[in-house]
C-alpha cells in the first residue's frame, strides 16, 4: 500500500521534475520570459559584484563635481559616465550598489513572508478547525488595513534601517501566501494518495513534507517571483514618505526619493535610478509571468 | 446524380505553434450530399473535429486552411467575406458540439442563447424570437418549455442541455447539421434518447447531417454515409452497409473489433495497440504503419493513395 | 455592453463632478489666482496650521497665520524695543509686578468688547493648565490681577526680565472670554474669534485656511480682501504652484529650485535670516574624545561652513559662532557671520591630543527634520575624514531621534536645530546650564555657569545683555555647541506682491502689499 | 440573505483583532508627548503632560479603555487640531472618496478596453505593446509619476491645475497617478481573463452561431471575464487607499491619506486608530459587496 502511495506521489514529483527539464527550452521560446531573466541576472550580477564593477565609493562626496550631468549632455564628462548627485556622488556606482539593497529587501523580505506566510497557510490548510480560523480571520485583518499603513506606523514607530524594513515587508505580505498555500493545501489534502497515507497513519509532519509541500511549491515561487517587483516599488513609496532605507546606505528607491527635488533641474539625478527600478521589475514581472506559464497555468493572480 | 451540398476537397489545416506550423489535416475530400447523413469516424486526434471547424469557419486563431477547396451550396467558402460566412454559420450550417456541459455560455439563460441566433439572422424581435424559441424547444422534446426558457444552463441536467444545442442549431432550419460528438460525453440511457431525437428529426426534415464520432454504434444508428479519418487523413470511406459488411482498411478493422455491445459505457477501448501519432512527429509512409498487423517494409517507404475499390468504396492501404 | 458601459461611467463622472461642484460652492479662492490686480492673497505652507487653540500648539507656522486674527499684547519690535498692540501703555511696578492699560474701544470679531477680564482668562489658563503645550513659556506667571475694565497687573514667580518677550510670542493672544465660556472651546476653535485684521471665514483642513478682512478692526483697515493660506506638504509640488501662479508666496523653497525659481519670470526668490541655528552638540563630560576641548576644537576647525552653506544651501544660511543671532536680546553680534575652518590646524591639534593615528566619533542626526540635513552631516563626515575622524553616522527618524534625545543617549555628537521664539538670549543659551546639560553636553565652566544663572532674573537689561554676551564668548571657546550656520528661509513670491520676510517667520499679510 | 449576514457575523473578529493590532502598532512604542514639544523642553514639562494625558496607565488597562471608548464611538481627541479624532477622520472622507472613486473610474477606462484588446490580438505587436505598458504602470512608483504628471501637464504645459481640490480639472491628474497603478494590474488581470474564457467552448458555439465577433468578445466572453475581475477589484481596495497615502502627499488633495501620513509622523494616535479602524471597515465592506457581485455575475453560485 505505502509503496503505491509513494509511487503515486513520486510519479508526480517526478512530472514536476520532467517540466523542470524543460524550462530552458521553453524559456527560449518565450520573449518576454527571456528578457526577464536576462534582466534579472544582469542586476543580481551587478549587485553581488558592485565593488568590483563601480567606479566610485558610492557614498563618497565631492562637493566640487556635484551635479555635473551625464556624459553626453553638455558639462559631462566620462568620468562620471551617468553624472553626479547633489552631493557629488556618481550616480552610476550608487546604481550599482543600490542593487545590492534594492534587491537584498526585495528579495529577503519575500522570503521571510513566504516562510511565515507558509508555516501558517500549512497549519490553517492542513489541521483545519479552530487553527483555521484564527489564522484566517487574522489574515483578514491585515488584508483588511492597506500594506503601506501598517508599514508606515512600525516603520514611523521602529524607526526605519535596513532590519526594519526587511522585517515590516515581511511581516506584512505573509498574508498572500497564507491564503494560497491555505488553499492548495486543503484541495491536496483531498487527493486520494494523501488520505490514504494518513490511512495508514502516516506522520503529519511526514504527509506535509513528502505530499503537500511539493505540490504547493509551484504556486509558491509564482507568487514569490511578482512579489519581489510589488516589494522593490513599496521599498520607494517608502522612502518617499521618509521612511525607507536610510543614508549612508543607498538604494534605488532612496535615489529616486532624493531625487525628485532635482527632477526640473538636473533630471539625471532621479532619472537613472527611475529606469533602474522599472527595467528591473520589468525584468522581475516577465520572469515572473513566465514562471507562471511554466509552472502553474491555473493562477491568475 | 445526387445534389453535393458540401463539397470538401484536399483540404489541409495548419496550426502556428511554439515548434513551428503542424498540420492536423493532410488534403481530406469527401462530400455531402442533400438530405444525406454523413458519418466521419476515427480516434480522437484523427482530425475529424478539425475538419468541422474549418467548414464552419470558426478554427482556433492559430489555425488557418491552407490548402484545398470548401464549397457549399456552390458558393467557396475559402474566399467567403467574412460577413458572409457568419450569415450562413448557425443559419444555413449550424453545428452542435461534444460538450453540453460547456458549449452553452454560464451567464445568459437558455432564452437569451436561443433567441439570439434567431434574432442575427431572422432579425426577429425579442418576442418574435422567444415564440419559436419555446417551440423549438418543445420540438427537441423539452418539457416545460417555457420556464426552461428563464434558466440558467447549470439548472439542467447535461441531456437537457444538448437538447438545448440542438434546438438551438435547428432553430434556422439549417441545410446542414454539423454534430461532433453528439453524445459522447452524456451516460447510456440519455445517448439512445439523443440519438433517436436526431433520427426523428433526420426523417421529419431534409437537413443533411455531418455526425463526427469515434462511436461505430452511433455511426450504424444514423449514418448513411461513412469516412474513417486516421492521422488527419480519410483512410476509408464507404456506405454504412458496405463499411460494417466489409471494412477494408487494417485500420477500420480494429476500430470493428472494438465495437462495444450497445449500452456499453464508451471509453478507450480499442483494441488496436498504440496511440495516433503526433501531428509534429507522423510516420513515413503508410501513417498506420507503426500500429498495423499487416505491416511491412513497404509500408514504411510508401504512402497510400485513397483508391477506390467499389462503387463509392475506397480504401487507403497497400495491403488489402 | 459596451454602450452601457460607457453610459455607466459617464453617468459615475457626472456623479463626481457634480459632488466636487457641490463642494465648490461657498469655498472662494478656489481657482489659481489669475488676475494679478485680485484683492486675494495666496500663501502656501508646507504643513496645515495645527489649531485654533493658540495655547496648546508649538508650531511657528501656525502662529505666522494666527497673527493676523489676533493680537499680543505687545509687539516685539526688534531694535524699536517694544510696541503697543493691544496694550496702550504698561510698566515695570517691581521686579514681579507689571502693570498694563489696554486700548479702548477694540472689538472681537463677535462684536464683544476687550476688556482685562479676557486678557486674565487668556494668560492664566495657560500658566495653569499644565496639559498645554505652551505650558512651560508661560508658568512663570503667577496670577493676573484686574484692576479695572482696561488696567490690570501681571504677577509673575520670579523676576522676570523676558516677559516682555513671552507677551509677544505665541501663546499670548487674548482670546474672549464671554464667547469661549458661553458656547465652549469646541465651538471656538471651529469659528474662531479674535481681535485681529482678518476673521475667520472657513478651514478645510489639510487644504486651505481662508480668512477675510474684518471691518471693525481697530487698527489700519485691513489691505486684502482675503488672505488664503494652503497646505502644500509635498516640496515639488508646492514650488509648481508658484511656478503656474497658482499661489502668491510659497515658504521653504528648496534650495535646489532656487536657480530655476529666480529664472522663471514673474517669480522671485526671497531669503530671509531664521532664528533657527544648526550645530554639532558635542559631549564635554566623561572620557570620550570629545571630552578632550583639543578635540572639539579639531572638528570645529576641519568642517568648511560655508562650502555646506554655498553648495547645499545654495546660500541660504550664515555662518555664526553663536547661536543667539542678531534680532535677539542679547546677540553677541562679533561672533555672527564668523567661522573658522583650516584644517590643517586641526590635524594638528588632534596629533596634539593624541589622535595621530585618527579617531573614531558617532554622530547622530535627524533625517527630514531641517532643511538639507541629511546631505549636511554627510557631507560634515566626509570633512572630518579628511583631517582623520572617521565618523559612524546615525540617521534618525525625527521620531526616534526625539526620544534618543530625550533619553539624552547620544554618543559623542549629535546635530541639530534649535529655533528662539522668545527672542532672548535667556531660552538660547538655557541648555547650557550646568543643571540642564547633565547627561547631554556635560556643559561645566563656572564663568559660564554664573553669568547664565544671574542673567537669567537680572532687571537691569544692559548689564544683562553684556553678560550673555560674555557668556556666549565663552562658549565659543569652549565648543559645548559647535555652531556651524544660521538657516535662512527662502521664500517664492509672485511679482504681483512685495513681501518682507520677518525673522520671526510671521506673515502679517498687512505688510504684504499689491505692486 | 443569510449568507451575506454569516459573513458579516465573520468580521466581528476581524474588527475586534484589528483594534487590537492597531492599539498595539500605535501605543506599544513611541511617545507622542516627545513630539508635541519642543526640543527646548524640559523632562519635567514631558511628564506632566504624559501623565495629564494617560500614557503612564498600563497597556492592557489603556486597550480596554481605548475599546470601551470605542465601542461608544470616541476614538480620542486628535493632540494635532484638538478636536475629536473620529469626526476629523469623517470629514476627509469624502475627498478620498472622490478621489478613490475617480481612480476607479480612469483604471476601468484604461484596462476594459485595452485588456480586451490585448487578449483578443493576442500576441500581436499591440498585444506586446499594452503588457508591456501594464508592467511599466506597474513598475512605477506612483509619486515618481504623480510628480511627472505635474511638471509636464501643469507647469511645462498649463493644461490641469498643480495641486488642492477643487473642480473636475483638479481631480484628473491625482486620479491618473492613483489609478495608472490599479489600471495596469487590471489590465493583465482581464488579459488573462478573457483569454481564458476566449478558450471556453461555449465561445466557440457563440462563434458557431454566426454572432459577430464584437458580440462574442465584449458579451459572451467579457460578461464571465469580469467575474473573477470584481473579485481582485475588491481586492484592490485596499491598495487603492493605500496608494492615498501617497498621492495625496503630493497632490496636497486634503483627504484621509495625508491626514494619515501627517498623523503618522506627528504620532497623533487618535487619528491613525479612528483612520485605520475607519479604512479596514471600508476594505471589508468593500469585500462584502464585491461578494455580493460576484454572486450576481455569476448565476452558478446560489444563495445558501
Amino acid at each position: 500500500m505505502t509503496s503505491t502511495i509513494e509511487r503515486t506521489a513520486i510519479a508526480e514529483n517526478r512530472n514536476y521534475g520532467k517540466r523542470l527539464g524543460k524550462l530552458g527550452k521553453r524559456l527560449l521560446k518565450s520573449k518576454t520570459g527571456l528578457v526577464g531573466l536576462s534582466i534579472v541576472l544582469v542586476v543580481s550580477l551587478m549587485a553581488i559584484f558592485a565593488p568590483f564593477i563601480a567606479m566610485y565609493d558610492p557614498a563618497k562626496t565631492d562637493v566640487v563635481h556635484r551635479l555635473l550631468p551625464p556624459f553626453w549632455a553638455e558639462g559631462g564628462n566620462m568620468d562620471y559616465p551617468l553624472g553626479t548627485d547633489n552631493l557629488g556622488r556618481d550616480v552610476l556606482s550608487r546604481i550599482i550598489y543600490g542593487s545590492r539593497i534594492s534587491l537584498l529587501v526585495g528579495i529577503s523580505s519575500v522570503i521571510l513572508a513566504g516562510i511565515i506566510g507558509m508555516f501558517f497557510g500549512l497549519i490553517a490548510g492542513y489541521y483545519g478547525k479552530i487553527w483555521d480560523f484564527i489564522i484566517m480571520r487574522t489574515v483578514d485583518s491585515f488584508l483588511a488595513i492597506p500594506n503601506i499603513l501598517f508599514m508606515l506606523i512600525i516603520l514611523a514607530v521602529l524607526g526605519p534601517s535596513l532590519t526594519t524594513l526587511i522585517l515590516v515587508l515581511g511581516g506584512t505580505s505573509w498574508v498572500v501566501y497564507a491564503r494560497m498555500v491555505r488553499s492548495e493545501t486543503l484541495s491536496v489534502k483531498e487527493r486520494d494518495y494523501v488520505r490514504s497515507a494518513k490511512a495508514i497513519g502516516a506522520k503529519d509532519f511526514r504527509i506535509i513534507t513528502k505530499y503537500i509541500l511539493p505540490n504547493v511549491i509551484s504556486s509558491f515561487i509564482v507568487i514569490a517571483t511578482l512579489n519581489v517587483a510589488t516589494t522593490i516599488i513599496m521599498e520607494a513609496s517608502l522612502s518617499f514618505l521618509g521612511l525607507g532605507i536610510q543614508s549612508p546606505d543607498v538604494s534605488w528607491g532612496l535615489m529616486l526619493s532624493d531625487g525628485r527635488q532635482y527632477v526640473a533641474t538636473s533630471w539625471w539625478v532621479a532619472t537613472f535610478p527611475g529606469i533602474a527600478i522599472t527595467v528591473t521589475v520589468l525584468g522581475v514581472i516577465f520572469l515572473g509571468d513566465w514562471l507562471r506559464d511554466i509552472l502553474d497555468p491555473k493562477i491568475k493572480d | 446524380m445526387v445534389e453535393k451540398l458540401m463539397n470538401v476537397k484536399d483540404l489541409k489545416v495548419r496550426f502556428k505553434t511554439e515548434d513551428g506550423h503542424v498540420s492536423t489535416v493532410n488534403g481530406v475530400t469527401f462530400n455531402v450530399n442533400e438530405g444525406e447523413t454523413l458519418a466521419i469516424v476515427g480516434e480522437s486526434g484523427s482530425g475529424k473535429s478539425v475538419t468541422s471547424l474549418a467548414l464552419m469557419g470558426i478554427l482556433p486563431p492559430n489555425g488557418e486552411v491552407y490548402e484545398g477547396e470548401m464549397t457549399f451550396n456552390g458558393k467557396n467558402l475559402r474566399t467567403l467575406s467574412k460577413k458572409d460566412y457568419r450569415a450562413l454559420r448557425g443559419n444555413e450550417i449550424s453545428m452542435i458540439f461534444q460538450e453540453p456541459m460547456t458549449a452553452l455560455n454560464p451567464v445568459f439563460t437558455i432564452g437569451y442563447q436561443i433567441r439570439e441566433t434567431l434574432i442575427v439572422h431572422y432579425k426577429m424581435t425579442k418576442e418574435q424570437a422567444n415564440i419559436r424559441g419555446i417551440e423549438m424547444l418543445e420540438l427537441v422534446g423539452i418539457p416545460d418549455a417555457e420556464k426552461v426558457m428563464g434558466r440558467f444552463p447549470h439548472q439542467l441536467s447535461g441531456g437537457m442541455r444538448q437538447r438545448v444545442m440542438i434546438a438551438i442549431a435547428l432553430s434556422c432550419n439549417p441545410r446542414l447539421l454539423i454534430a461532433d460528438e453528439p453524445t459522447t460525453a452524456l451516460d447510456v440511457t440519455i445517448q439512445a434518447q439523443i440519438l433517436t431525437l436526431m433520427r426523428n428529426l433526420k426523417e421529419k426534415s431534409n437537413t443533411s447531417i455531418m455526425i463526427i464520432t469515434h462511436d461505430l454504434g452511433v455511426v450504424a444508428e444514423l449514418a448513411d454515409r461513412v469516412i474513417v479519418m486516421y492521422a488527419g487523413e480519410v483512410v476509408e470511406e464507404a456506405s454504412v452497409f458496405e463499411l460494417f459488411k466489409n471494412p477494408k482498411h487494417p485500420y477500420t478493422k480494429g476500430l470493428m473489433a472494438s465495437i462495444p455491445k450497445v449500452h456499453d459505457v464508451v471509453d478507450d477501448l480499442y483494441s488496436i495497440e498504440g496511440t495516433v501519432p503526433n501531428p509534429t512527429n507522423m510516420p513515413s509512409g503508410c501513417k498506420f504503419h507503426p500500429r498495423c498487423p499487416l505491416a511491412d517494409v513497404e509500408c514504411k517507404r510508401i504512402h497510400p493513395d485513397l483508391e477506390y475499390v467499389s462503387e463509392g468504396h475506397a480504401k487507403r492501404c497497400i495491403k488489402v | 455592453m459596451k454602450k452601457k458601459i460607457f453610459s455607466l461611467l459617464l453617468i459615475l463622472i457626472l456623479i463626481v463632478t457634480g459632488c466636487s461642484n457641490s463642494d465648490k460652492e461657498g469655498a472662494v479662492g478656489e481657482a489659481p489666482v489669475e488676475k494679478s490686480d485680485s484683492k486675494t492673497l495666496v500663501i502656501a505652507n508646507g504643513t496645515d496650521l495645527s489649531s485654533f487653540d493658540i495655547h496648546n500648539h508649538n508650531t511657528t507656522s501656525t502662529e505666522a497665520v494666527h497673527v493676523n486674527m489676533f493680537n499680543y499684547l505687545v509687539k516685539n519690535g526688534g531694535e524699536d524695543g517694544f510696541l503697543p498692540d493691544l496694550a496702550e501703555s504698561w510698566e515695570n511696578v517691581d521686579d514681579k509686578t507689571w502693570s498694563f492699560k489696554l486700548k479702548e474701544g477694540v472689538k472681537f470679531h463677535n462684536g464683544e468688547d476687550l476688556t482685562a477680564d479676557d486678557v486674565k482668562f487668556t494668560l492664566e489658563r495657560v500658566a495653569k493648565d499644565d496639559t498645554l503645550l505652551e505650558y512651560g513659556s508661560y508658568k512663570q506667571i503667577k496670577e493676573v490681577v484686574v484692576l479695572g475694565d482696561y488696567e490690570f497687573q501681571i504677577i509673575t514667580e520670579n523676576p522676570e526680565p523676558a516677559l516682555l518677550n513671552r507677551l509677544s510670542r505665541l501663546g499670548s493672544s487674548i482670546l474672549p472670554k464671554d464667547y469661549i465660556e458661553t458656547e465652549g472651546w469646541d465651538v471656538f476653535l471651529e469659528a474662531p474669534v479674535g481681535t485681529g485684521p482678518y476673521k475667520f471665514k472657513e478651514w478645510k483642513k489639510d487644504d486651505r485656511l481662508t480668512i477675510e478682512a474684518y471691518e471693525n478692526y481697530f487698527g489700519e483697515p485691513a489691505k486684502w480682501e482675503e488672505v488664503v493660506f494652503r497646505s502644500i506638504p509635498e516640496d515639488s509640488t508646492r514650488v509648481s504652484e508658484l511656478l503656474t501662479g497658482g499661489v502668491d508666496i510659497a515658504v521653504n523653497i528648496p534650495p535646489t529650485d532656487l536657480k530655476r525659481i529666480e529664472s522663471t519670470e514673474g517669480v522671485d526668490i526671497l531669503k530671509s535670516p531664521t532664528q533657527r541655528v544648526m550645530m554639532l552638540v558635542a559631549r564635554t563630560g566623561g572620557d570620550g574624545p570629545t571630552a578632550d576641548p583639543l578635540v572639539r576644537e579639531a572638528i570645529d576647525l576641519a568642517i568648511d561652513k560655508q562650502a555646506i552653506v554655498d553648495s547645499l544651501l545654495e546660500g541660504a544660511g550664515k555662518v555664526t559662532r553663536t547661536r543667539v543671532t542678531p534680532g535677539n536680546v542679547g546677540a553677541n553680534e562679533d561672533l555672527y557671520e564668523k567661522t573658522l575652518y583650516d584644517p590643517e590646524r586641526a590635524k594638528e591639534l588632534l596629533k596634539e591630543a593624541g589622535y595621530a593615528d585618527g579617531l573614531e566619533l558617532s554622530l547622530s542626526s535627524p533625517n527630514g527634520r531641517y532643511l538639507k540635513d541629511k546631505e549636511s552631516v554627510e557631507l560634515i563626515a566626509a570633512m572630518l575624514q579628511e583631517v582623520g575622524i572617521t565618523v559612524n553616522l546615525e540617521l534618525l527618524e525625527w521620531s526616534s531621534f526625539n526620544q534618543k534625545y530625550q533619553e539624552r543617549s547620544f554618543g559623542d555628537l549629535f546635530y541639530i536645530g534649535y529655533g528662539n521664539s522668545m527672542f532672548d538670549a535667556s531660552l538660547a543659551l538655557d541648555r547650557l546650564k550646568k543643571e540642564m546639560a547633565v547627561g547631554e553636553t556635560d556643559y561645566d565652566n563656572p564663568e559660564t555657569e554664573s553669568l547664565l544663572v544671574t542673567a537669567e532674573s537680572n532687571m537691569n537689561l544692559e548689564e544683562r545683555a553684556e553678560q550673555y554676551k560674555k557668556a556666549q564668548e565663552l562658549i565659543a571657546e569652549d565648543r559645548p555647541q559647535i555652531y556651524l550656520y544660521q538657516l535662512e528661509s527662502l521664500y517664492g513670491v509672485n511679482d504681483r506682491v512685495s513681501f518682507e520676510p520677518r525673522l520671526d517667520e510671521m506673515f502679517y499679510v498687512d505688510n504684504i502689499t499689491l505692486k | 440573505m443569510k449568507y451575506f449576514l454569516q459573513n458579516l457575523l465573520k468580521t466581528i473578529p476581524v474588527l475586534l483583532l484589528i483594534t487590537l493590532i492597531v492599539f498595539l502598532l500605535v501605543r506599544v512604542t513611541g511617545d507622542p508627548v516627545s513630539l508635541m514639544l519642543p526640543e527646548t523642553a524640559t523632562d519635567e514639562e514631558r511628564e506632566s503632560l504624559r501623565e495629564a494625558l494617560g500614557f503612564n496607565d498600563p497597556l492592557p488597562v489603556q486597550y480596554f479603555t481605548y475599546l470601551s471608548d470605542l465601542v461608544r464611538g470616541d476614538f480620542g481627541e486628535s493632540f494635532r487640531y484638538n478636536t475629536d479624532a473620529f469626526a476629523l477622520v469623517l470629514e476627509r472622507l469624502p475627498a478620498t472618496f472622490e478621489l478613490a472613486f475617480a481612480s476607479m473610474i480612469v483604471a476601468i477606462i484604461i484596462s476594459i478596453p485595452l485588456g480586451i484588446l490585448s487578449a483578443v490580438k493576442r500576441n500581436s505587436f499591440l498585444d506586446l505593446f499594452i503588457t508591456g505598458g501594464a508592467v511599466l504602470g506597474k513598475a512605477m512608483p506612483s509619486f515618481w509619476l504623480g510628480i511627472m504628471l505635474i511638471l509636464f501637464l501643469a507647469v511645462n504645459t498649463q493644461i490641469f491645475p498643480v495641486s488642492g481640490r477643487g473642480g473636475l480639472l483638479y481631480l484628473v491628474l491625482p486620479a491618473i497617478t492613483l489609478g495608472t497603478g490599479i489600471a495596469a494590474e487590471m489590465t493583465r488581470l482581464i488579459r488573462s481573463s478573457m483569454l481564458e474564457i476566449l478558450g471556453q467552448d461555449f465561445i466557440r458555439t457563440a462563434r458557431s452561431k454566426g454572432l459577430k465577433e464584437a458580440l462574442v468578445v465584449n458579451k459572451h466572453a467579457f460578461r464571465n471575464a469580469l467575474i473573477p475581475v470584481v473579485t481582485i477589484m475588491a481586492l484592490q481596495t485596499s491598495t487603492l487607499v493605500g496608494g492615498t497615502l501617497i498621492t495625496e502627499t503630493v497632490f496636497a488633495w486634503p483627504g484621509l491619506g495625508q491626514l494619515l501620513v501627517q498623523a503618522v509622523n506627528l504620532r497623533d494616535m487618535a487619528v491613525v486608530q479612528a483612520a485605520t479602524f475607519l479604512i479596514a471597515i471600508f476594505v471589508i465592506l468593500s469585500n462584502l459587496i464585491a461578494d455580493l457581485t460576484y454572486r450576481l455575475l455569476d448565476p452558478r453560485i446560489k444563495y445558501d
